[in-house]
């Protein structure tokens, strides 16, 4: 993984969602362990408390949890967790950012549908 | 001497608030362990000096006795009544007088003419009842120092021959000394009894010589001499 | 336990205030990140810490203890800086032995490879070194004296890139493996940012901000548009800076403490908002309102 | 936290150990001056000559007085460069504080005086031996000494240069606490000996400390007054100390 500094959003959450890619691409099934904040640190060159932030916002979703001493794993949903997380709101902003341009542009709504469509076809074509 | 020592002092002084001295004092110029070998060095041969020095001194070392301040006060002293005791006859009970020589002359005659040849000696000449046939001849001195040590016996008495009836004192040799004196610094020296001795010694002070002759009463004499009686 | 603690403290060169009632307190095994403009108080600071400079008025403690003249401080804290001192009889490798003999922690074995590893000489002398070389040499002393309070006061002035980057990563590394509250002055916040956990802003000797760096990073956003909208749209937000750009633009960068709504409105004036680089914040945060260099030229 | 715990004594060993290592340039300077000092020695310190019709004597002086002189100053002056800033900020490189420096500085100094008296004492012995070899003049030692007269004569060089040593740390110090005495100082001890010189006057301030020392003829006596003035001027000099920054 590489660290965008220029990027918007901050460090805890870009691995954090780093992460979750990961979670959902099963590179971590569930009930495995993580990486720990020290492991991310030193991959990502970071500051361990930077690293455990971007931890924690997971744990607090549910998505890891902790076992004492151990670390943290993977739970079951996390999966789900994560789908319905990124529907509800990467998937969401990114749709209104969408329309917003649509807008400018003078696309149509029925345009803009065909226009889904067929990137989906295509999508599919390359799979 | 002292002067000159603040004055290098102040030099110094002044300097080592310069980069000049931190150069030489705190030396950089060597630096590292090299400065360490260097210096081991330096001191083996120091010691090495100092070892030797020790073994060579004693055999080379100029004869003579030390005095102390002392010793040679009493002598300043008992020299300076040295002229009176002699002139009232009394030599026997002089202090501070080495006897040196004496000679034994068989006299042949009444007549003695004494002459000196040497201008140095003082001559005192006693008539002496008891002795018939001979003339007694004796060389004091009195000390002689150089520096606080008693060269006394470094100078020879004068060649005395008795020439049928003149008796020739004769210059004794020229004396020459050359000396390397070495002193140890000043905290050497500071508690011994010459502690107090700042100056370098007494410098040199050659004693006055004697000749005194002892002659039959009836003699008749003639020549150089100071007669007693 | 708070490792050093600054209670008020004024330090003052005749009538020139250096700290003017600086206070913090650094939690411990944090690395912490000290920024300002030069002039701003960092080495007047650092060097209270440390121990070689005596307060004015205030109260300092490291440790717990008032660290000036103090051995128990001295001994368990490291300061490195560009103008360090070193014997100048002794060569690298002499000094090193002499810091693991005064060094309870220091790690001989870490040394060493650090130091093959910057391919110093260990016959050079301190004073023989370049300024790159100097510094990395130092920085290597800081390290592996693994000291619990370990102070860097511009640590990489004169270090080339590579070396920066190793550096850091070094430090980065040894903390993890020994945490102990490090602290970094620089010039260039962007080079350690990501290495660091607080981030402690002085400004006119004073402290500006101390707070987690990812915190710093959602201070502040930058609104961008047309100049009578971001004029207008500005009223009731605490700006930091502002500038005009061309084509009758204008950029400001204000406090983040807006809601959702309010970004909502301001979009649908135009205006776009974006997020600015702490080095970039810092610098504006840090600026005397002078304006910028721009002005200087405008009024000229 | 883990903090060490550290006592003065320790950091003191600890520091002394490091300036053995990083003061041994005054060890090079040590010798560079015997070498210089024995060289001028080697010229004689004067001499006499004079006689009479029968007798004629010359005379050559040598001793280790300027030898002695020589260390003195280095003493003096390797003191006054410990207390310069450079050397001072060594310390604070490591582990210090104001006390363990000036400690440390002070052992360090004893122990160069150590080393200085007993370079000296040889540098003397080699200097005798050059001299022995004039072979053309018979040699004289002025004062042959006994064993314990030695001990006591090395032990009082060490104790001059220890002197001397503090000495110059506080005139160091005072330089270092404000610079008008680089002035005032050497002021002082030219005035004092301008005074010396005008009103004809047997003794001055400064020569009368001298003698305070110089004429002491016990030894026992001597050692009291020289360790007491020296910790009283270290004293004062790490007194004066205190008024300076640790290390800027």
């Amino acid at each position: 993984m590489i660290l965008n500094s220029e990027s918007m959003k901050p460090i805890y959450v870009q691995i954090a969602e780093w992460l979750e890619t990961e979670i959902l691409g099963e590179s971590i099934k569930s009930d495995e362990k993580v990486y720990s904040q020290y492991q991310l640190a030193e991959m990502l060159n970071i500051n361990p408390a930077t690293a455990a932030k971007g931890l924690n916002i997971l744990a607090d979703e549910n998505i890891l949890y902790k076992k004492r001493g151990l670390g943290m794993f993977v739970s079951a949903e996390a999966k789900k967790i994560i789908a319905v997380k990124r529907r509800n709101q990467t998937l969401k902003s990114l749709v209104a950012e969408l329309v917003r341009e649509a807008e400018h542009l003078k696309v149509t709504e029925e345009e803009l549908i065909a226009m889904i469509q067929e990137a989906k076809r295509e999508l599919k074509g390359d799979s | 001497m002292s002067i000159v020592f603040l004055l290098l002092l102040i030099i110094l002084l002044a300097l080592s608030f310069g980069g000049f001295s931190n150069k030489i004092f705190g030396t950089r110029i060597m630096s590292g362990s090299g400065i360490t070998k260097v210096f081991a060095g330096y001191f083996i041969i120091l010691l090495g000096a100092g070892i030797l020095s020790l073994m060579i001194s004693v055999d080379e070392t100029f004869k003579g006795d030390f005095l102390t301040d002392k010793e040679i006060e009493e002598n300043d002293r008992l020299n300076s009544d040295i002229y009176p005791t002699i002139e009232s006859g009394k030599i026997d009970e002089a202090e501070g007088l080495t006897k040196k020589e004496s000679w034994e002359f068989p006299l042949k005659g009444r007549l003695l003419d004494v002459k000196i040849m040497n201008q140095h000696a003082q001559i005192f000449i006693e008539k002496v009842d008891s002795l018939e046939e001979n003339v007694e001849v004796t060389h004091y001195s009195t000390y002689s120092y150089m520096d606080n040590i008693d060269i006394t016996d470094r100078f020879p008495s004068p060649d005395i021959q008795l020439d049928g009836t003149i008796l020739k004192i004769f210059p004794p040799d020229h004396v020459t000394i050359k000396l390397v004196k070495f002193s140890k610094a000043f905290p050497f020296t500071q508690f011994y009894e010459y502690g107090e001795q700042i100056s370098n010694g007494y410098g040199m002070m050659q004693g006055m010589d004697f000749i005194y002759i002892r002659v039959p009463a009836d003699i008749e004499l003639s020549g150089d001499g100071y007669v007693i009686n | 336990m708070s490792v050093l603690e600054f209670d008020s403290v004024t330090k003052a060169y005749g009538r020139k205030k250096a700290l003017d009632n600086l206070s913090f307190s650094l939690g411990e095994n944090k690395i912490t990140g000290l920024i300002g403009r030069n002039g701003a108080g960092k080495t007047t600071m650092l060097k209270i810490a440390a121990g070689f400079m005596k307060e004015t008025s205030g109260d300092v403690r490291a440790f717990g203890e008032h660290p000036f003249n103090n051995l128990m401080v001295s001994a368990n804290m490291i300061m490195i800086d560009n103008d360090m001192n070193m014997p100048t009889a002794l060569d690298l490798e002499e000094i090193m032995a002499s810091a693991a003999d005064f060094y309870h922690n220091w790690d001989m074995d870490l040394a060493k490879k650090l130091f093959d590893y910057f391919s110093l000489n260990p016959r050079q002398t301190h004073t023989g070194l370049s300024k790159g070389m100097k510094n990395t040499f130092n920085a290597i002393l800081g390290l592996a004296s693994r000291c619990p309070l370990t102070i860097f006061d511009e640590p990489t002035n004169g270090m080339d890139a590579g070396v920066r980057k190793d550096f850091y990563r070094a430090l980065l590394k040894d903390y993890i493996a020994y945490p102990r509250t490090i602290i970094i002055s620089s010039h260039h916040l962007s080079e350690v940012e990501d290495i660091l956990e607080d981030i402690l802003l002085l400004k006119d000797g004073q402290q500006f901000l101390h707070m987690p760096v990812e915190e710093l990073r959602e201070y502040a956003v930058v609104v961008s548009g047309k100049e009578e909208a971001i004029n207008s749209w500005l009223r009731g937000h605490e700006v930091f800076h502002k500038s005009d750009q061309a084509f009758g633009r204008s950029y400001a960068v204000i406090r983040n403490d807006l809601t959702d709504d309010q970004i909502g409105v301001a979009m649908k004036s135009g205006l776009e908002f974006s997020t600015i680089s702490n080095e970039d914040l810092c610098l504006y945060l840090t600026s005397q309102e002078k304006g910028g260099i721009d002005d200087v030229f405008n009024k000229g | 936290m883990y903090l060490t715990k550290v006592s003065l004594l320790d950091v003191v060993a600890k520091q002394f150990r490091f300036k053995l290592k990083s003061f041994r340039g005054m060890f090079t300077s040590l010798m560079l001056l015997q070498v210089m000092a024995i060289l001028f020695s080697l010229g004689g310190e004067g001499g006499g000559g004079g006689g009479s019709d029968t007798f004629s004597y010359d005379m050559k002086f040598y001793s280790g007085n300027i030898i002695m002189a020589f260390m003195l100053i280095w003493a003096f002056i390797s003191a006054i460069v410990v207390t310069t800033q450079a050397y001072r900020y060594d310390d604070y490189a490591f582990v210090a504080n104001r006390l363990s420096s000036h400690l440390a500085n002070i052992l360090f100094l004893g122990w160069a005086s150590v080393i200085g008296g007993v370079t000296f004492a040889l540098a003397s012995q080699s200097l005798k031996l050059s001299v022995l070899f004039l072979k053309d003049r018979e040699f004289i030692e002025s004062h042959p000494l006994t064993l314990l007269q030695m001990t006591e004569g090395l032990a009082a060089t060490i104790l001059y240069l220890f002197l001397f040593t503090a000495i110059g740390y506080l005139v160091g110090m005072l330089v270092q606490w404000n610079k008008i005495f680089m002035i005032i100082l050497p002021g002082l001890l030219f005035g004092s000996l301008f005074l010396n010189v005008l009103l004809g006057s047997e003794s001055t301030f400064v020569i009368d400390i001298g003698q305070f020392f110089v004429r002491e003829t016990s030894f026992l006596l001597f050692t009291l007054k020289v360790l007491l003035a020296s910790a009283l001027t270290y004293g004062i000099a790490a007194w004066v100390s205190n008024s300076l920054e640790v290390r800027k």
